[in-house]
């Protein structure tokens, strides 16, 4: 396959169902339509659907089993989400950068960015970086504990917000320092009676309406939420950077697969940039960008990033996670 | 007289019966088996394939999804937990619904209509935004009643959410209308002889209500009972946001933990083998159910002869039980009433004058602006009144057919259209992708509304039977010899009789119609988009004046069919 | 014991339909003991007193006083609610509880009401009320399953089995058949009488009222038309309405021509179309004014004993078997006049009759 | 028209409760345009009798026949629906639909059932039917806004709006009094006689069911023990119950001692505790088995007339007045005997009273 027959193709295809929870907001949305087709001189319709990565899995799977398909692009994914639909065919490496790479020439790069088990099936569009949120209206700056371990501070006592999906994302600093160690950091958290919410959104607004004062939450979010004014402010841990990578892919099931790419290619590359103007996108990889920037600079402090390798370190910690679960459900 | 002696071994002749002809119950148990059945093989076929495999992945079985459940060792407790407070909510909500359906529907408070109303308003909008309203009024952090506590005492506030207590309330109040509408219409039927002749012979009101009014409404009160007891067993919302941070752990939360992360492929057999341990739980409870009601002659307190509808004169107690009723359904709508301010904010603020000043309809505007939610208008519109409609008109063909006629095949006709209750949400939305896969019906309002038609019938059906079993045999034999057939029967007869709890039961599924997420959010297309998909999505976002704004349009939505409604109800039933 | 002062009650109009003035300014006493008849036609309200005495139904006004004490006064705004009347009660439509069975039915009142007994009391109160309505092989059965005279008899015994001040029956024999009626009633007015309560019953069966008793209110639409004893309503009826009502009369206008005094009796003639008649019963028209002469059929003696009496003579032009007697229809004149033959007695049709009625048998009633 | 044949109906036993045997092997026939009245005690099984042929209930065994097409079969299992028989029926709870006015409950059978009529045939026919039980003011009325007898008649309109081909009356007269009944009666009767409507009534009232029926049957306990017209079960009952559940009876157990024809009759003489009874009715039993001596209080007459008559003399030991008679003990020897006297004799209490009964009077039924 070349560019010119994906282009082709494409237009002819007239349009994507997109799946991504990021970007959310209908501006967004609307720029990114815009950008896209007077790009590539194309009128193809962008049809943006808000739905997690989970739930759009498990459609697309059921809706291979018959035969079908219904959605071009999904997101944000986890690794896991991405192997889910691997692992069942039903994502497959695409020779991205053979075919975009003349016309968009960051691609190849893109490719690299995702874990070495990932590339070419999926791109990473977002960094979800995670770090200690506060609402300034109860807490004092100077107050805001810096470390995981000062969580533990019996202060906090049923002042942090967590998610209650494993604690999301400390269970990334298993990474760093073993499950074992992971574990028993996360009964001591638990003693300390935190907050638990049904996902990381919720999370940040707890903390944003003053349910809890802390929590971790994701510089993405923290970013939108003080662009709307809500009395959030975030920083990053001195000790652990947590981050997950955000995917987007394509299904092999897609409606449209060659619209599909085309726009997949395009958002990885140029399109974040048209996003970024409207909400944050954060990346990494974008070593200009203001949370590369606090990364590195708190790397260089002796914070350590904690995020998955490898799938094989992911399946790792299968195990951990249903004990995390088992922690948080056993009651006193 | 040549008297011949009958040998009981002769048969009986089994055509004959006064009841439907077993060709409508056959016809309707079709009907019925092809809502159910489907969805209940697959939760079968689910609950026994291994973790981490997909519905219908392949041909391995296992009961590892039973053990899994079954040999945890905190099992005790989380079933102790369960009960705890599945047993209190129930109790709460039966309590204040049984309080409040006496007052409207028997005696002559004023401001019926008002506690009517007001008890249908909240229920378009779903429970987890419903229990972040209740997060905000008493978490112990910055809960408005917290904050004015201390405002006015100076010391912090008492309350907290997060306590067994506050579970069992915030569920109680939030299964109210539910119980409301199940038992409202039984008490608006009963002969007031029954309970008159209990005081003209020195009852108290304590011993009348104890002995006559309470076992008469049993049909209705244990069909209310069964059906909360399922729901609450079931619903992880409020136990997760409300019960995982106080502590107390309950068999849905960890199930919903354990099988729908927030990243991966949910564990499907998780979910169905809950659901099938459910669905054996619901199955003994209709047993349950049957053999109390037995003998359906005991409840029929419609009779066609010298019924005098009267309501209790409450003389000078009508003022204290309304302004008690008014607290008690203040109490329910206060979440929403949170919401309500927080859709004119930007964002979240305590009540205060300063916040007064930064109210806007922005988010009105925004909300309203998204192009999503004009096609999710249409859509709900239509989601909502063919799914109620539908639900209805099956519900009440099929729940006659099972009270009125024996045997087994109404039994049989009674626990199917029960059973989808047992289902979990997320392995029933799985159960109808797959069924309807193939289907013209995919990807369009159609298979939501089969959706909604499957999962809400056994509140439907449990509502109307309860309702139909009070009437007498002899009204609908009346119209028989009359020369009108079953249907004719049904419609001019049995309806009628029925009709507000009909109406109340068809407002309580639109409602519901229109804020489940579950089959929406899994069968979601560009063109089937619903206001509550909209809604998750805004609060996902999170947007929490979005949701909120939302919420409100929602509520509105519903007082604009509740009103009219209920305030005929009110006028019809004044004739009486 | 029981004092009704002027009660009145409308029922407020429905949309469809005109409000109903049920009760209009109704007022009786009942003595300690009495056994009250309530006598009228269907709908004239008499099930709407019997609900106001119980406590069930408001009326718009009067007084109701029980024993000593009022339970309700409108103007007072007094209202003592059922449960604090001490009442027994049979209920026009029984009301029996369907989910319980007889002997639970029949046990309320003992278990739940003001006097509570213990265990075994109740029991064997219980079985001692359902033997007097013969239905001590019923205990255990549930209320639905019986026949609906069965259902009244178990209406019967919850009315009875704790032996009320006030008892209130609302057309207690109405299912049941002629024999069992017979034996209900002297059982009912024997525990009545030897128990001293104060009983109200309504019916609209005139031979259940004469038969049980003392005293008998006719009533006609919401108003109380004549109070007495049986014999005082069936003999000397104060109106056409009471003479037609209480049994059957022969209503034969005419107009009083003379009013005789002699030998300390009183003697009308009255002019009719089927001759004159003589009546020396009571009465208080004057001469000269439009009359109504009441003669029941029962009156006629076939024979002429000899003695002051009118007679009339007629065709029989009409008889009906009702068992016990015939009825039969005499015309005298352009008039029909109704008797009633023993049911032996085989006369032809078309036969000449001779009616002969003594004076003091005919009764004389203002026309109005 | 009808014709039921060896219907048995068991109720299954329940929970602390017997099975009950209801009807056990009922067989009777009713012509077209008859007036077939079930008289029977409370709990005899008229209700299930009429249920079964109205198809509410489902007999265990034997047929039902209607017209000349079979509704029930238990052996070959035919069951037609109520629906599908084209029936009117009063029930004995009425079945009045409380949620519709008094005008939607009679108007059902035609604007629902199986003729439908247009609406202004509709309104005339229902007015007529209102007219008909007195209630053409009540149309718009609601039902349950009703007395008990204005209800029991809308179930009497409802039943014969339609005109059926089988009028099913399930004591439809209990709640009205004497004088509507008398009306309602005429009108009924009259109704059906002139549309040639065939009709069953059940009844525990046996002047109703004397004045209306044209055939009776008397059921005891699930059994029909008589049927025949009117004065047949009247003046020859064929047992003891018969003859006292239709019209009192004394009942004087003897033993025959001797059967003499004279005179085309047939004399029996029984020998009585109060004396030899000689009878020349009718009768089965043979000389020296034991008899029972029927005689209605109706049949003594006072006064001799001479000829064959049984002449008993005994003292009056008790009279209540019932209205139109009054019921009078008489002791001879031991034995109470019963006897009616009319309401106007005054008879001092204690007086020696002679009975005299012509021969002809008294029924000579077999002990058992
Ligand atoms: N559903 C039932 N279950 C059990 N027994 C019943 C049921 N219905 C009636 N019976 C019994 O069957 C017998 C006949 O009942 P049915 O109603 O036919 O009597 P009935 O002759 O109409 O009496 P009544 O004059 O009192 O109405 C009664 O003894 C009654 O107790
Ligand atoms: N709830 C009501 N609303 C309006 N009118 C009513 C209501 N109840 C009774 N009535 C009317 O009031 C009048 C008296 O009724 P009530 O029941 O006292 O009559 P009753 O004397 O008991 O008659 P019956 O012998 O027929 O039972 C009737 O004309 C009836 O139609
Ligand atoms: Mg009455
Ligand atoms: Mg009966």
């Amino acid at each position: 396959a070349d560019f010119d027959t994906v282009l082709e193709k494409a237009k002819a295809e007239g349009s994507v169902v997109v799946r991504v929870t990021n970007p959310s907001s209908p501006e967004t949305h609307a720029a990114l339509e815009k950008a896209f087709n007077e790009r590539f001189g194309t009128s193809i319709r962008i049809e943006w659907t808000p739905q997690g990565a989970p739930q759009t899995n498990a459609r697309v799977i059921a809706e291979a089993g018959g035969g079908t398909g219904s959605v071009d692009l999904i997101g944000l994914g986890s690794a896991e989400d991405v192997e889910a639909l691997r692992s069942r065919g039903l994502v497959k490496e695409y020779p991205w950068a053979d075919v975009f790479g003349k016309e968009l020439p960051g691609i190849a790069e893109a490719v690299d960015e995702v874990i070495p088990d990932l590339r070419g099936a999926t791109f990473n569009l977002l960094d979800a970086v995670y770090g200690l949120g506060w609402n300034t209206g109860l807490i004092k700056t100077e107050e805001v504990p810096s470390t995981t371990a000062d969580l533990l501070d019996p202060k906090w006592n049923s002042k942090i917000a967590l998610n209650a999906f494993f604690l999301n994302p400390l269970p990334t600093i298993a990474y760093v320092i073993g499950q074992d160690e992971m574990l028993d950091y996360a009964k001591k958290l638990v003693e300390n009676k935190p907050i638990l919410q049904r996902g990381s959104p919720v999370v940040m607004q707890a903390v944003s309406v003053g349910q809890a004062p802390l929590g971790i939450i994701t510089y993405h979010g923290a970013v939108a939420a003080k662009k709307k004014g809500q009395p959030v402010d975030f920083k990053l841990f001195s000790d652990y950077v947590m981050v997950y990578q955000g995917y987007i892919y394509v299904p092999e099931n897609a409606p449209h697969p060659n619209a599909a790419r085309l726009f997949t290619a395009w958002l990885t590359t140029e399109g974040s940039k048209v996003a970024e103007q409207f909400e944050a996108m954060p990346r990494l990889a974008d070593k200009d960008s203001e949370i590369a920037k606090l990364v590195a600079e708190a790397e260089k402090a002796g914070a350590k990033l904690a995020t998955p390798t490898s799938l094989e370190e992911i399946a790792a910690q299968d195990q951990l996670r249903d004990q995390l679960t088992k922690l948080l459900t056993a009651g006193n | 007289m040549a008297i011949q002696t009958t040998s009981p071994a002769r048969p009986r002749p089994r055509a004959a019966s006064s009841g439907p002809s077993r060709l409508a119950l056959s016809v309707a148990l079709l009907v019925i088996a092809c809502l159910v059945l489907g969805p209940l093989l697959i939760l079968l076929r689910t609950a026994l394939t291994p973790p981490d495999t997909f519905p219908l992945d392949g041909w391995e079985f296992t009961f590892d999804n039973f053990r899994t459940i079954l040999a945890s060792s905190e099992l005790p407790t989380l079933l102790l937990n369960t009960a705890v407070y599945a047993f209190g909510s129930i109790i709460i909500g039966l309590v204040m619904a049984a309080w409040l359906a006496w007052l409207v529907e028997r005696t002559d408070m004023p401001g019926r209509t008002f506690i009517r109303i007001a008890l249908f308003t909240w229920m378009a909008v779903p429970p987890v935004i419903l229990g972040f309203g209740w997060i905000l009024l008493i978490n112990p952090g910055n809960g408005i009643l917290n904050a004015l506590w201390s405002f006015f005492t100076g010391e912090a506030g008492p309350l907290t959410i997060y306590s067994m207590w506050a579970l069992i309330f915030i569920t109680g109040v939030s299964v109210t209308p539910t119980a409301f509408v199940m038992i409202g219409g039984l008490f608006r039927n009963m002969d007031p002889q029954l309970e008159t002749a209990g005081f003209v012979h020195g009852g108290g009101r304590w011993a009348v209500a104890r002995r006559i009014v309470i076992p008469l409404l049993m049909p209705g009160l244990l069909s209310v009972a069964i059906y909360v007891f399922i729901a609450v067993v079931q619903a992880f919302e409020l136990p997760l946001i409300v019960g995982l941070t106080a502590r107390i752990p309950v068999l849905s939360t960890r199930i919903y933990l354990l099988s729908t992360p927030d990243v991966g492929v949910p564990n499907y057999g998780l979910s169905a083998a809950f659901g099938i341990l459910l669905l054996m739980i619901a199955c003994l409870l209709m047993l349950l159910y049957f053999r109390v009601i037995g003998a359906g002659e005991k409840y029929k307190v419609v009779t066609g002869k010298a019924f005098h509808p009267r309501r209790v004169h409450l003389g000078p107690w009508a003022v204290p039980a309304f302004a008690l009723s008014a607290v008690l359904v203040f109490l329910m709508v206060m979440p929403l009433l949170v919401l309500f301010w927080t859709s004119f904010l930007r964002f979240y603020e305590l009540p205060t004058f300063d916040a007064l000043t930064r109210m806007s309809l922005d988010t009105y505007r925004e909300v309203l602006g998204r192009t999503a939610v004009r096609s999710a208008i249409l859509n709900t519109v239509i989601l909502v009144f063919v799914s109620s409609i539908a639900t209805m008109a099956l519900a009440s063909v099929v729940s006659w057919l099972a009270t009125r006629g024996q045997g087994w095949l109404a039994r049989a006709l009674d626990v199917m259209s029960f059973s989808p209750m047992a289902i979990p949400p997320i392995v029933m939305a799985m159960a109808i992708l797959l069924l309807y896969l193939r289907t013209p019906l995919y990807g369009s309002v159609m298979i939501l509304i089969i959706g909604h038609i499957t999962i809400y019938l056994a509140f439907a059906t449990r509502t109307m039977s309860s309702a139909l079993v009070q009437l007498h045999k002899e009204l609908s034999d009346a119209a028989m010899v009359c020369g009108a057939g079953w249907w004719t029967t049904l419609r001019r007869i049995v309806l009628p009789l029925v009709w507000p709890q009909l109406l109340n039961g068809w407002i309580w599924v639109l409602a519901h119609s229109a804020r489940d997420l579950t089959i929406p959010l899994l069968l979601m297309t560009n063109k089937n988009m619903v206001m509550s998909t909209v809604m998750w999505t805004l609060w996902d976002v999170p947007d929490l004046p979005g949701a909120a704004a939302l919420s409100t349009l929602l509520v509105l939505a519903l007082l604009l069919i509740v009103v009219p409604i209920q305030l005929w109800i009110a006028r019809a039933s004044e004739r009486r | 014991m029981l004092a009704i002062e002027h009660i009145e009650k409308t029922y407020a109009a429905r949309k469809g339909s005109h409000p109903v003035r049920a009760l209009r300014g109704v007022s009786f006493e009942v003595a300690r003991g009495d056994f009250f008849a309530l006598l009228g036609p269907s709908g004239c309200g008499k099930t709407t007193i019997l609900q106001s005495i119980a406590g069930l139904e408001t009326p718009d006004s009067g007084t109701i006083r029980i024993g000593d004490r009022p339970v309700f006064d409108a103007a007072n705004s007094v209202f003592l609610t059922a449960s604090q009347r001490m009442l027994g009660m049979v209920f026009q439509s029984y009301a029996i509880w369907p989910h319980m069975t007889v002997f639970d039915n029949v046990a309320f009142p003992l278990v739940h009401g003001r006097d509570r007994k213990p265990r075994e009391e109740v029991r064997k109160r219980v079985m001692a009320a359902l033997a007097r309505v013969k239905l001590e092989s019923f205990a255990d059965r549930l209320a639905p399953h019986l026949s609906g005279g069965q259902q009244q008899r178990v209406a019967i015994a919850r009315a009875i089995v704790h032996e009320p001040r006030l008892l209130l029956l609302d057309e207690p024999l109405s299912n049941l058949d002629a024999r069992l009626r017979d034996t209900m009633r002297e059982e009912l007015r024997q525990i009545v009488k030897s128990l001293g309560i104060t009983t109200i019953f309504v019916t609209h069966d005139q031979v259940e009222a004469m038969g049980m008793a003392d005293r008998i209110a006719v009533i006609n639409q919401g108003e109380i038309m004549q109070i007495g004893s049986p014999s005082d309503v069936y003999f000397s009826p104060r109106n056409a309405f009471v003479a037609n009502f209480v049994g059957r009369s022969n209503t034969i206008t005419g107009k009083v021509t003379s009013i005789e005094r002699s030998g300390g009796q009183t003697l009308r003639r009255v002019a009719t179309p089927i001759g004159e008649i003589c009546s020396t019963a009571d009465s208080e028209v004057k001469a000269g004014e439009k009359a109504l002469c009441i003669i029941r059929p029962q009156a006629f003696s076939a024979f002429a004993a000899g003695g002051e009496e009118n007679i009339f003579e007629g065709a029989l032009t009409g008889q009906t078997f009702l068992g016990d007697f015939i009825d039969a229809t005499i015309a005298v004149g352009d008039t029909q006049l109704c008797a009633v033959f023993n049911s032996y007695d085989k006369t032809p049709p078309g036969s000449t009759i001779r009616l002969t009625v003594p004076f003091d048998r005919c009764v004389i009633v203002p026309a109005d």
